[in-house]
């Protein structure tokens, strides 16, 4: 499947572009000592894997997540970097033993999954998916999801009064 | 008239219902509290009663055998050829035998009597009422169901309520008491629910045969395992496949492991230590309920399950268990005797009786069943009656320690002639329902172990030296000037003790009012026995 | 002639039963009526039992009735009841004394408030006794063995608050209890070599009648012994006698009874009973034999050296017992059983005498006593009867049955004569003594210079008692044997003079040197004593045998019980604690290992679930 | 032959480093985001199989919509937990977040 005798079309460079790109950020962010930098060489992650969603034909799905993760949520997550102090994290004490184990334990789950799909046979897909699927998309979750979109939307609510409720500085909640 | 109702549901739920019942009554009214427990335990008494004297030994249980599917759940068909259909159902099945039937009727005596003795707690009645009905409905459940995972069930909803009563009402070491017992039996249990669980997957299963290959039913049907284990259950292609077969390595493991998890709760000579602390520390009504009852189910279900379903690998192993049973006898002997709290040499008392019921069943023949059966019955009563006037004593002098008492003849004549009696009954006197079990169980080891139940018979030496010296120090003797005060039993204490003595004498006199019942239930079993074929 | 009276035979022990049954539930509201009601009770058996004598005595048929007890699918235990001429004699004889103890002790117990108790038990008493006699079956004779066992153990410890009542009775419980474990065995043995497992008398009779073809030897063997062990610990005998001298801490109307006309006596109706199994074993006879002969002399020299008066007729009755198991064991069945018959009467009657002594001078200690034979004439006169009828002289009751058991022996085996005509000097001996400490001579104390004759109720049964010592011994005598031919069908052997002279003799020097060292002082007993302090303390501590079963069994099981009660608590309790310290550690490492860090917990899941993976599904990977 | 194990290469490659960061960063705030890269690597897979898989559908896209709502809702919860937690111990650092240990 990885062989050198596939094809270079444009959706293979164009993936292969995407994938660097997220994997970079990634590493990156998990790389970089200050918590600013990395939020935002993870946003660059989300950007690029809604790139690779427009590759895979899923246009709403990538707007959704450059409007959430890169609009809100890395927002929001600065938005906590700057309420919170950071300015002991050059003297963190080092967990070689816990790194190495972590290491070893991501690794073997990588190892498992990959192997495991390189060992998997795809059957071709059976048709495509439909041209306009923004609408389709809709007209789903409006009719077949309903139920869960509702739920959703409470679940949004409540997790927005939640935290607002959590956040707010009381009088009598001091240290 | 008995079989056009569901008697033996009625029997087993009825306590459940006055236990709920009671939860809605105000707790402040006593009285009110100890009528409605008395109510709800007197009617299955008088129920199982009905049924003792209606039971026909020719016909058996069958006309009050209960069925209903409860909950059928399809498994997927496995690949397998030849099965049309494949399910796991939970029956709800009950019914009675001449082994259960007995014990039955011990559980109403018994809990109606400790009901009777339980006068004595002093707080929180409401909630020891509704513990104790709950129990009564795991005894009875557990000696009248048919299905090993009701079975299982009614077991453990013995185990909670006993943890409780035993750890909120009893004496000073209660918690410490109540722990050891939840754990043995809590032991004892997964043991079982292990030999169970083995049990119903490989041989739980009726096969109807149909188009399209057989309909394979899994079920804890307690007569459906009878059969596939004994090779006459129901053929199917598949019952020659080896997964439905128990290899003789797991055949003697579920065995064991049943033997061992029953031994606990008998208890057998090494797993005894649990008992010892229930016995001292319970309250004494519910001494009488463990000690008249719990501890029968053991020897039930050594009978019913250890014995019944594989009775050749008890065949091999019946000198183990004779050794066992020896041991039991002799050790709780030789150990009563040195004791000096008379609570605790009543539970070493109880362990060298129980292996008596060891014997019994080690004999393999229908006398030493019978025997077996008789002395569980028969310790029973005798231990609740002991347990009874032990608690009523206690009540009076706040000790029961046998070298503080002395000489209670004196003040408390009445309740020193029950001690007394009960103390000559529980060391085996002839006319007394102790010497029938004991002699029963003997007589049935006698056939095959010659010279063991000589040394089983040394134990019964034994009982007279501890049990006098137990019995008669409290109360003869001079007296000490401390209980010159003491009073005479009251009248709701003397009713249960004389109700005791009275059936003890009965069953001395007249045993086959007990073994009549019983007899034809043994026969399949002895003859399995003597053919050495399962079942 | 016809079976009328036999068949109501289980009135017999049904009566006093019954007395029990009704003193036991209104026991306390009863007092002297309760007390009538018993002696009623136990004169309608006397009465009944006294018709079907006389009906067996006219020629009636045996008569038997059984039921079942217990019925298993391969065997069936029965009860039922046997009327035989060896039952109906039994019966008569526990009847007589039973009766006239009854009446005694209405007199004896008068200022005792436990009373209608006391007649309850000897009530529960008589009915078992008499159910132990009427048996069918052996299983049943245990059952009622048991029950007189028990009686006898609660009227021992009658004065429950004497500590010394209380540690006899449970002596006298536990020692006959080794005595009945081997009948228990016999009994069990018995069950699974009997053809049929049939238990009742008749088919023992029938399958040992037949030279035992049915049971191997050595089997047989053991059972007799077996048996035989019961009734050395029932009867006394050595090594089992110990808690008979004990047992006289009961009331003296019991030892009348219980201790030495009746239930002791029921060891050698056991034998007697059960004489074919001995019969076709030589060994269990000759052990029977010797076990009595020892058993005799060996009590009698006890009884010199014994200074409480019901102790020195407690080894008497040792003593005596062994001479009736030396009938037997010498294949006497009639001597035997002859002596049974005398025995119970004489014996009693001295008991009884001593009781009425001991209730006039409220002491039981001989050296205490003296000059009582005139104030309490009648007492002195019925004890001296019973001491002459015991000591074997002609022609009271005693001198016949002995003679028939020395003749017996003597054909037997002249060294077992020997032993018995020793030991019938030894007990003329003691009787002497006894008799002249007791009534002769000048009273020690002053307050026994006011003891009186007991009330008429006392008086009357020792009267009659001791006309029974005088004619009871001449249904059997070397000249009419219509006893021996009456109980077994056949006369009895007598050998001649040779063994009614030296029993006579043997009788009259014991008598002789008695009055010689107690009356006359012609021999210094003093002086006596002090040539042979040794003998005499170790007579007056009984052999030693009670410090040595102290020794040997109850310290040494006492002992195991401590040893076990350690062993209880460190290993076999000792071990689930150490699975409870076991898990208990296992949870602090858990504890430890819990940190509360999520990211910890995180990683061990990882692990688990790639664990879990390979394992799972790790083949397929490749 | 379709780039659908390459997306799935990918998505696991994203989530390993994601677990990564969740079971090594100290920074609680760098856990939270470690977490949303593991989504995102979920959401990778739906997408892909939506187009790729045995049989297209869009069902992949409406629970990829699902899970970025949750964990949008989630980020917000956390980081609110986050600040409330910051103000009682004046530290982000995860070693201190062992209040299921008391």
């Amino acid at each position: 499947m990885f062989g050198l005798n596939l094809d270079i079309t444009g959706e293979l460079a164009a993936f292969f572009i995407l994938a660097v790109c997220a994997i970079t950020g990634a590493v990156m962010a998990l790389n970089l000592t200050r918590v600013i930098h990395s939020v935002l060489s993870l946003a660059f992650t989300f950007i690029s894997l809604a790139g690779l969603y427009v590759l895979l034909g899923a246009e709403f799905a990538a707007f959704v997540q450059v409007l959430v993760y890169v609009g809100a949520v890395t927002i929001l997550m600065i938005f906590g970097i700057m309420m919170t102090r950071h300015d002991h994290e050059s003297q963190e004490r080092q967990r070689p033993l816990t790194e190495a184990l972590a290491g070893i334990g991501c690794l073997a789950l990588f190892g498992i999954l990959f192997f495991t799909i390189r060992g998997t046979d795809f059957p071709a897909p059976a048709g495509a998916l439909p041209e306009d699927n923004v609408g389709e998309l809709g007209r789903l979750i409006f009719s077949g999801f309903a139920i869960p979109f509702e739920l959703m939307s409470v679940l949004l609510t409540v997790a927005f009064v939640g935290a607002v409720m959590l956040a707010r500085r009381e009088e009598d909640d001091l240290p | 008239m008995l079989e056009a109702i569901p008697v033996l549901s009625l029997i087993t739920w009825i306590p459940l219902a006055g236990a709920l019942l009671m939860i809605l009554l105000p707790t402040r009214n006593a009285r009110a509290l100890r009528w409605v427990a008395g109510l709800f335990t007197a009617v299955p008494l008088v129920l199982a009663i009905w049924l003792y004297a209606e039971y026909k030994p020719a016909i058996g249980g069958r006309p009050y055998e209960e069925a209903y599917t409860w909950l059928t759940v399809p498994l997927s068909r496995a690949g397998a050829e030849g099965i049309a259909s494949l399910e796991l159902a939970f029956d709800y099945l009950m019914g009675v035998d001449g082994l259960s039937l007995p014990l039955t009727l011990l559980t109403g005596i018994v809990s109606m009597m400790a009901l009777l003795a339980s006068v004595h707690i002093r707080k929180r009645w409401k909630t020891f009422y509704v513990l104790f009905l709950l129990l009564q409905t795991g005894m009875y459940g557990v000696f009248l169901t048919r299905d090993v995972v009701w079975f299982f069930i009614f077991f453990e909803l013995t185990l909670i309520p006993a943890f409780f009563l035993i750890g909120i009402w009893g004496l000073e070491g209660r918690e410490k008491a109540a722990n050891r017992f939840l754990v043995y039996n809590g032991v004892g249990s997964a043991l079982m629910l292990l030999a169970f669980l083995m049990l119903v997957a490989t041989a739980g299963f009726t096969a109807t045969p149909g188009a399209g290959g057989d309909a394979l039913r899994f079920s804890g049907s307690y007569d459906v395992l009878l059969a596939n284990l004994s090779g006459s259950g129901s053929q199917s292609m598949l019952a020659s496949d080896p997964i439905f077969q128990l290899s003789d390595g797991m055949r003697w493991a579920a065995f064991v492991l049943l033997v061992i998890a029953f031994g606990i709760k008998l208890p057998m000579f090494p797993f005894h230590t649990w008992m010892l602390r229930v016995h001292a520390e319970a309250p004494p009504s519910i001494v009488m309920v463990h000690a008249g009852v719990l501890l029968k189910m053991g020897a039930y279900g050594l009978i019913r399950f250890a014995a019944q379903l594989f009775p050749a690998e008890l065949r091999e192993a019946a000198d183990v268990l004779a050794v066992l049973g020896v041991v039991g006898i002799l050790y709780g002997a030789v150990l009563a005797f040195v004791q000096k709290e008379f609570r605790l040499l009543l539970a070493y008392s109880s362990v060298s009786h129980m292996g008596i019921v060891l014997l019994g069943v080690a004999s393999l023949n229908d006398v030493g069943l019978t025997g077996a059966v008789f002395q569980a019955v028969s310790h029973g009563l005798i231990a609740a009656l002991l347990f009874l006037i032990v608690g009523s004593l206690y009540e009076r002098t706040g000790t029961t320690r046998i070298d503080e008492l002395g000489g209670l003849a004196k003040s408390v004549p009445f309740m020193s002639g029950i001690l007394l009696t009960a103390g000559l009954a529980n060391l085996g006197l002839p006319g007394l329902s102790g010497f029938v079990g004991e002699f029963l169980s003997f007589l049935g080891l006698f056939e095959s172990m010659k010279v063991l139940t000589v040394f089983g018979v040394l134990g019964v030496l034994l009982s007279a030296a501890y049990m006098l010296r137990g019995v008669m120090s409290i109360t003869f003797g001079p007296q000490s000037p401390r209980y010159d005060g003491i009073k005479e039993a009251r009248f709701v204490e003397a009713l249960p003790m004389v109700a005791l003595v009275a059936l003890i004498v009965l069953l001395g006199v007249y045993p086959s009012l007990l073994t009549g019942p019983m007899q034809p239930s043994f026969d399949p079993l002895v003859e399995a026995f003597k053919s050495g074929v399962g079942g | 002639m016809a079976t009328v009276f036999a068949a109501y035979a289980w009135l017999v022990p049904a009566l006093p039963l019954a007395a029990f049954a009704l003193l036991t539930a209104f026991g306390r509201s009863l007092r002297t009526t309760g007390a009538w009601v018993a002696i009623l009770a136990s004169l309608g058996s006397l009465a009944l039992a006294l018709l079907i004598a006389g009906e067996r005595l006219a020629g009636a048929e045996d008569y038997s009735q059984s039921f079942n007890w217990l019925a298993f699918g391969t065997a069936t235990l029965s009860v039922g009841i046997d009327v035989t001429n060896l039952t109906s004699l039994m019966m008569v004889v526990v009847t007589v004394v039973g009766f006239l103890v009854n009446v005694y002790s209405y007199g004896y117990m008068r200022d005792d408030e436990r009373m209608t108790v006391f007649y309850a038990y000897v009530s529960l008493f008589l009915a078992s006794m008499l159910g132990l006699v009427l048996a069918d079956n052996l299983l049943m004779l245990y059952i009622f063995w048991e029950l007189v066992g028990v009686c006898s153990f609660l009227l021992i410890g009658f004065w429950y608050h004497k500590p010394e009542a209380r540690d006899a009775a449970k002596k006298a419980f536990i020692v006959t209890r080794v005595g009945d474990l081997g009948l228990l065995i016999a009994v069990l043995l018995l069950f699974w070599y009997m053809p049929g497992h049939a238990l009742d008398f008749t088919s023992i009779g029938n399958v040992f009648g037949n030279d035992g073809g049915a049971i191997s030897a050595g089997i047989t063997t053991l059972i007799a012994l077996l048996i035989f062990l019961g009734a050395v610990g029932k009867s006394g005998q050595f090594p089992l006698h110990v808690w008979l001298p004990d047992a006289m801490e009961g009331p003296t109307p019991i030892s009348a009874l219980i201790h030495a006309a009746t239930m002791v006596a029921a060891g050698v109706f056991l034998v007697a009973r059960t004489f074919v199994i001995f019969e076709a074993s030589p060994a269990a006879m000759a052990t029977v034999a010797a076990i009595g002969a020892f058993t005799a002399i060996f009590a009698a020299t006890i009884a010199l050296a014994q200074n409480d008066i019901k102790r020195v007729l407690a080894y008497s009755t040792v003593s005596q017992l062994g001479y009736m198991m030396l009938g037997l064991g010498v294949g006497s069945v009639v001597a035997g059983m002859f002596h049974l018959f005398t025995h119970a009467f004489f014996k009693a009657l001295l008991f009884l005498a001593a009781g009425s002594v001991i209730h006039a001078v409220h002491t039981q200690d001989i050296r205490e006593m003296g000059g009582l034979g005139s104030r309490m004439k009648t007492t002195a006169w019925t004890f001296g009867i019973g001491a002459l009828a015991l000591a074997g002289i002609p022609p009271l009751a005693g001198f016949w049955s002995k003679d028939a058991i020395l003749a017996a022996a003597l054909e037997r085996n002249p060294l077992l004569f020997v032993v018995g005509a020793v030991t019938a000097f030894l007990t003329a001996l003691y009787m002497s003594r006894l008799f002249y400490m007791v009534f002769a001579g000048k009273p020690k104390d002053d307050s026994h210079a006011h003891a009186h004759e007991s009330p008429a109720v006392m008086t009357a049964p020792l009267v009659v008692l001791a006309a029974l010592s005088v004619i009871a011994g001449f249904v059997e005598t070397p000249w009419y044997g219509w006893f021996g031919e009456w109980l077994t069908g056949e006369a009895a052997h007598h050998a001649g003079y040779l063994a009614m002279i030296v029993a006579t003799a043997a009788g009259l020097l014991g008598l002789y040197l008695g009055w010689l060292i107690w009356q006359k002082g012609t021999i210094d007993r003093k002086a006596l004593a002090a040539r042979m302090p040794g003998l005499v303390r170790v007579l007056e501590r009984k052999y030693y045998i009670d410090e040595f079963y102290d020794l040997v069994f109850v310290r040494s099981l006492r002992r195991l019980g401590y040893v076990l009660r350690a062993i209880d608590g460190l290993v076999v309790d000792g071990a689930v604690r150490l699975v409870a310290v076991t898990a208990q550690a296992v949870g602090r490492l858990n504890t430890r290992m819990q940190s509360g860090q999520l990211q910890g917990y995180l990683l061990a899941a990882v692990f688990s679930v790639v664990i879990l993976v390979l394992a799972v599904a790790g083949r397929r990977l490749w | 032959m379709t780039l659908l194990g390459s997306y799935l290469t990918l998505a696991a490659v994203l989530f390993c480093l994601g677990l990564y960061g969740v079971l090594t960063k100290r920074n609680a705030i760098v856990v939270l985001l470690s977490l949303e890269l593991m989504l995102n690597a979920v959401n990778l897979n739906l997408i892909a199989f939506s187009k790729y898989g045995m049989i297209p559908s869009l069902t992949g896209h409406v629970f990829t919509l699902f899970t970025i709502s949750v964990a949008a809702a989630e980020a917000a919860v956390g980081v609110a937990i986050l600040i409330v937690f910051y103000r009682r111990r004046v530290t982000v650092n995860v070693d201190e977040f062992d209040e299921l240990r008391r």
